[in-house]
């Protein structure tokens, strides 16, 4: 219990520097600490495969994302510093803000006993699925829709940020080419550790099916290794109007939609599997929707074509 | 038997936790980045290195010990390569005197 | 006081602590900070919920923490929209 | 030895929280991305010990991801001081 009150102090400390902290790049690198120490928070909370995703997206991918947007709004920071509020406005602001979280903690300590769950019901089912991890089993079974939706949201939130490409970059090539560095020492980087970092993707999406781990986990891993090799300069992005590319996103969502489609036919539902072959079909759901995630994770990072496509 | 472990556990991990505690302090008191970074660099390979070292003596089995020298090993190699490219920050600004 | 109820409160906090910066914060990328620190106050607090929820030999009800990596997931896209509208704002 | 580990983990948690002081202070900006390197691999060390205290093994590869994932971050905050110099020139 020690540790636990020793390790939710430390979190709010780090979010407190977050907000108090005076330049935007230190805000931003205690982000990163915060989602950090969030990983542990979450295996102390027995949610492992939670600790995975935040670890991965929440302080690696997000730290890496907001890290190069901090860099690049550096020259503007000064222009929009002026319109701070007034203090009479910052307490009105600080009393509501301490009523909401005064108002969730009377929540959390009004909680009905015995908790309401649904682990039982999880736990008869398990083996329909053929899955040993739950997690997984809601994501690929039980809530097959709403991974289905997120897939997708994912997919429109890339066509929203490609929609921002100016009209001479239509279509092309995102963000700046990195070339190698003169002595090659982040290309040595990036050769030792991408390779080493793909086999890791790859081992935290397969053991997803009965341990800790899983396709978004595996994916987000799979995407930071690919904007790696883009920032040592051994790749460049694709032009958004390959076909190729446009392929590999959309894989995913349609094997998604047209084996939920079949289960019509062979279950008797939407998505519903039938259930000797259920561990079979996830799997083939799995393996299409990682690499469309991991694509568009990347995409999403990479943010919108600046470079014409042609030459 | 496993009371020997347990001791051999106990020593690294504590160990390992002095190099922790050690380079916090380098990095926190030193002067100027690149001793810094020396600092930060005995708690990388060291203080990890002696933390796994002390697990291994509790691990479950093969595989478990295999994964956790892995993960040693994983930041033995990162930190050897990054540290160079935060060196290399570090040089245009302060010209070795 | 249980570690749920612990984490429980620190999520509050954390809620409170993310809608003063969002209001308070005049440049836009400290509000997208602040906004996430919001939504990781309300996914700790799904995590709190979940581990109250431990029962059948899980250490916590899996249903929630399956809504949580939905949610980390989908929170990181809007952050990358919203990054890409501040950079397209301005360039 | 579940109570030894626990009171490991929560050492190791407090020095990278005290390393943390650098990572805001900074002044230059190496300091801050060594900072974050110390935070990686304490993040890594704890997440193992507290694998070994609550009997979890799936908390291993959480700290293979964070090992993995702290090297990616410093690269991209090595990447883009690179470019803010290159902006100024």
């Amino acid at each position: 219990m020690a540790f636990d009150t020793g390790l939710a102090v430390v979190v709010l400390g780090v979010a407190v520097w977050t907000i108090a902290a005076r330049k935007t790049v230190a805000a931003v690198a205690g982000f990163v600490a915060f989602g950090l120490l969030l990983a542990l928070v979450w295996v102390r909370l027995a949610a492992p495969d939670v600790a995975l995703t935040e670890a991965a997206i929440g302080s690696g991918v997000t730290g890496g994302l907001l890290l190069g947007a901090a860099t690049r709004l550096r020259r503007i920071e000064p222009s929009a510093a002026g319109e701070t509020l007034g203090i009479g406005l910052k307490l009105a602001a600080a009393v509501l803000c301490i009523l909401v979280a005064t108002g969730i903690a009377a929540i959390v300590l009004l909680l009905p006993e015995p908790a309401p769950t649904l682990a039982p019901q999880v736990a008869k089912n398990l083996d329909r699925t053929g899955l040993g991890n739950p997690v997984t089993a809601v994501l690929m079974a039980y809530r097959a829709i709403d991974t289905l939706l997120e897939v997708v949201v994912l997919l429109l939130a890339l066509v929203g940020i490609w929609s921002l490409a100016p009209d001479r970059a239509w279509g092309g090539f995102p963000g700046a080419r990195h070339h190698a560095d003169s002595d090659g020492l982040l290309a040595f980087v990036a050769q030792l550790l991408v390779p080493i970092g793909i086999l890791v993707g790859i081992h935290i999406f397969w053991v997803g099916s009965t341990a800790p781990g899983g396709e978004f986990q595996g994916a987000t891993i799979l995407a930071a290794m690919w904007i790696f090799a883009v920032m040592a300069g051994l790749l460049d992005t694709p032009a958004v109007n390959r076909r190729w590319l446009r392929l590999l996103l959309v894989i995913g969502p349609a094997v998604f939609l047209a084996i939920g489609l079949a289960g019509f036919a062979v279950a008797g539902g939407f998505l519903a599997y039938p259930e000797a072959y259920a561990k079979v079909m996830i799997l083939t759901i799995e393996v299409p929707v990682t690499l469309s995630i991991a694509a568009t994770l990347a995409l999403l990072v990479a943010g919108p074509p600046e470079r014409p496509p042609n030459g | 038997m496993s009371l020997v472990l347990d001791g051999l556990s106990i020593l690294a991990v504590c160990a390992g936790a002095f190099f922790f505690l050690a380079g916090t302090v380098g990095l926190l008191r030193f002067p100027d980045p690149l001793s810094r970074l020396h600092a930060l660099a005995k708690a990388d390979n060291l203080g990890l290195g002696l933390v796994v070292l002390g697990l291994l003596f509790q691990a479950a089995g093969l595989p478990a010990a295999l994964k956790l020298i892995g993960v040693w090993l994983l930041t033995l190699l990162a930190g050897a390569t990054v540290t160079q490219l935060i060196a290399r920050t570090v040089r245009p600004t302060e010209p070795q005197a | 006081m249980t570690g749920a109820t612990l984490y429980g409160l620190c999520a509050a906090v954390l809620v409170g602590l993310g809608l003063f910066g969002l209001i308070v914060h005049p440049q836009p990328l400290r509000k997208i900070l602040a906004f996430n620190l919001i939504g990781s106050g309300v996914f700790v607090l799904f995590g709190a919920v979940a581990l109250r929820g431990a029962a059948a030999g899980f250490g916590g009800d899996p249903v929630p923490q399956a809504l949580v990596i939905t949610g980390i997931v989908v929170a990181f896209a809007a952050t990358a929209l919203a990054v890409a509208l501040l950079l397209r704002l301005f360039r | 030895m579940a109570d030894f580990m626990f009171a490991a983990t929560g050492l190791v948690v407090a020095m990278v929280a005290l390393g943390l002081v650098r990572l805001l202070r900074g002044p230059a900006a190496a300091d801050r991305i060594m900072a974050a390197q110390l935070l990686g691999t304490g993040g890594t060390a704890a997440l193992l010990l507290l694998a070994d205290a609550m009997r979890a093994p799936g908390a291993v590869d959480v700290a293979l991801i964070l090992a993995l994932l702290a090297a990616f971050v410093s690269v991209a905050f090595v990447n883009a001081l690179d470019r803010s110099e290159l902006d100024r020139k």
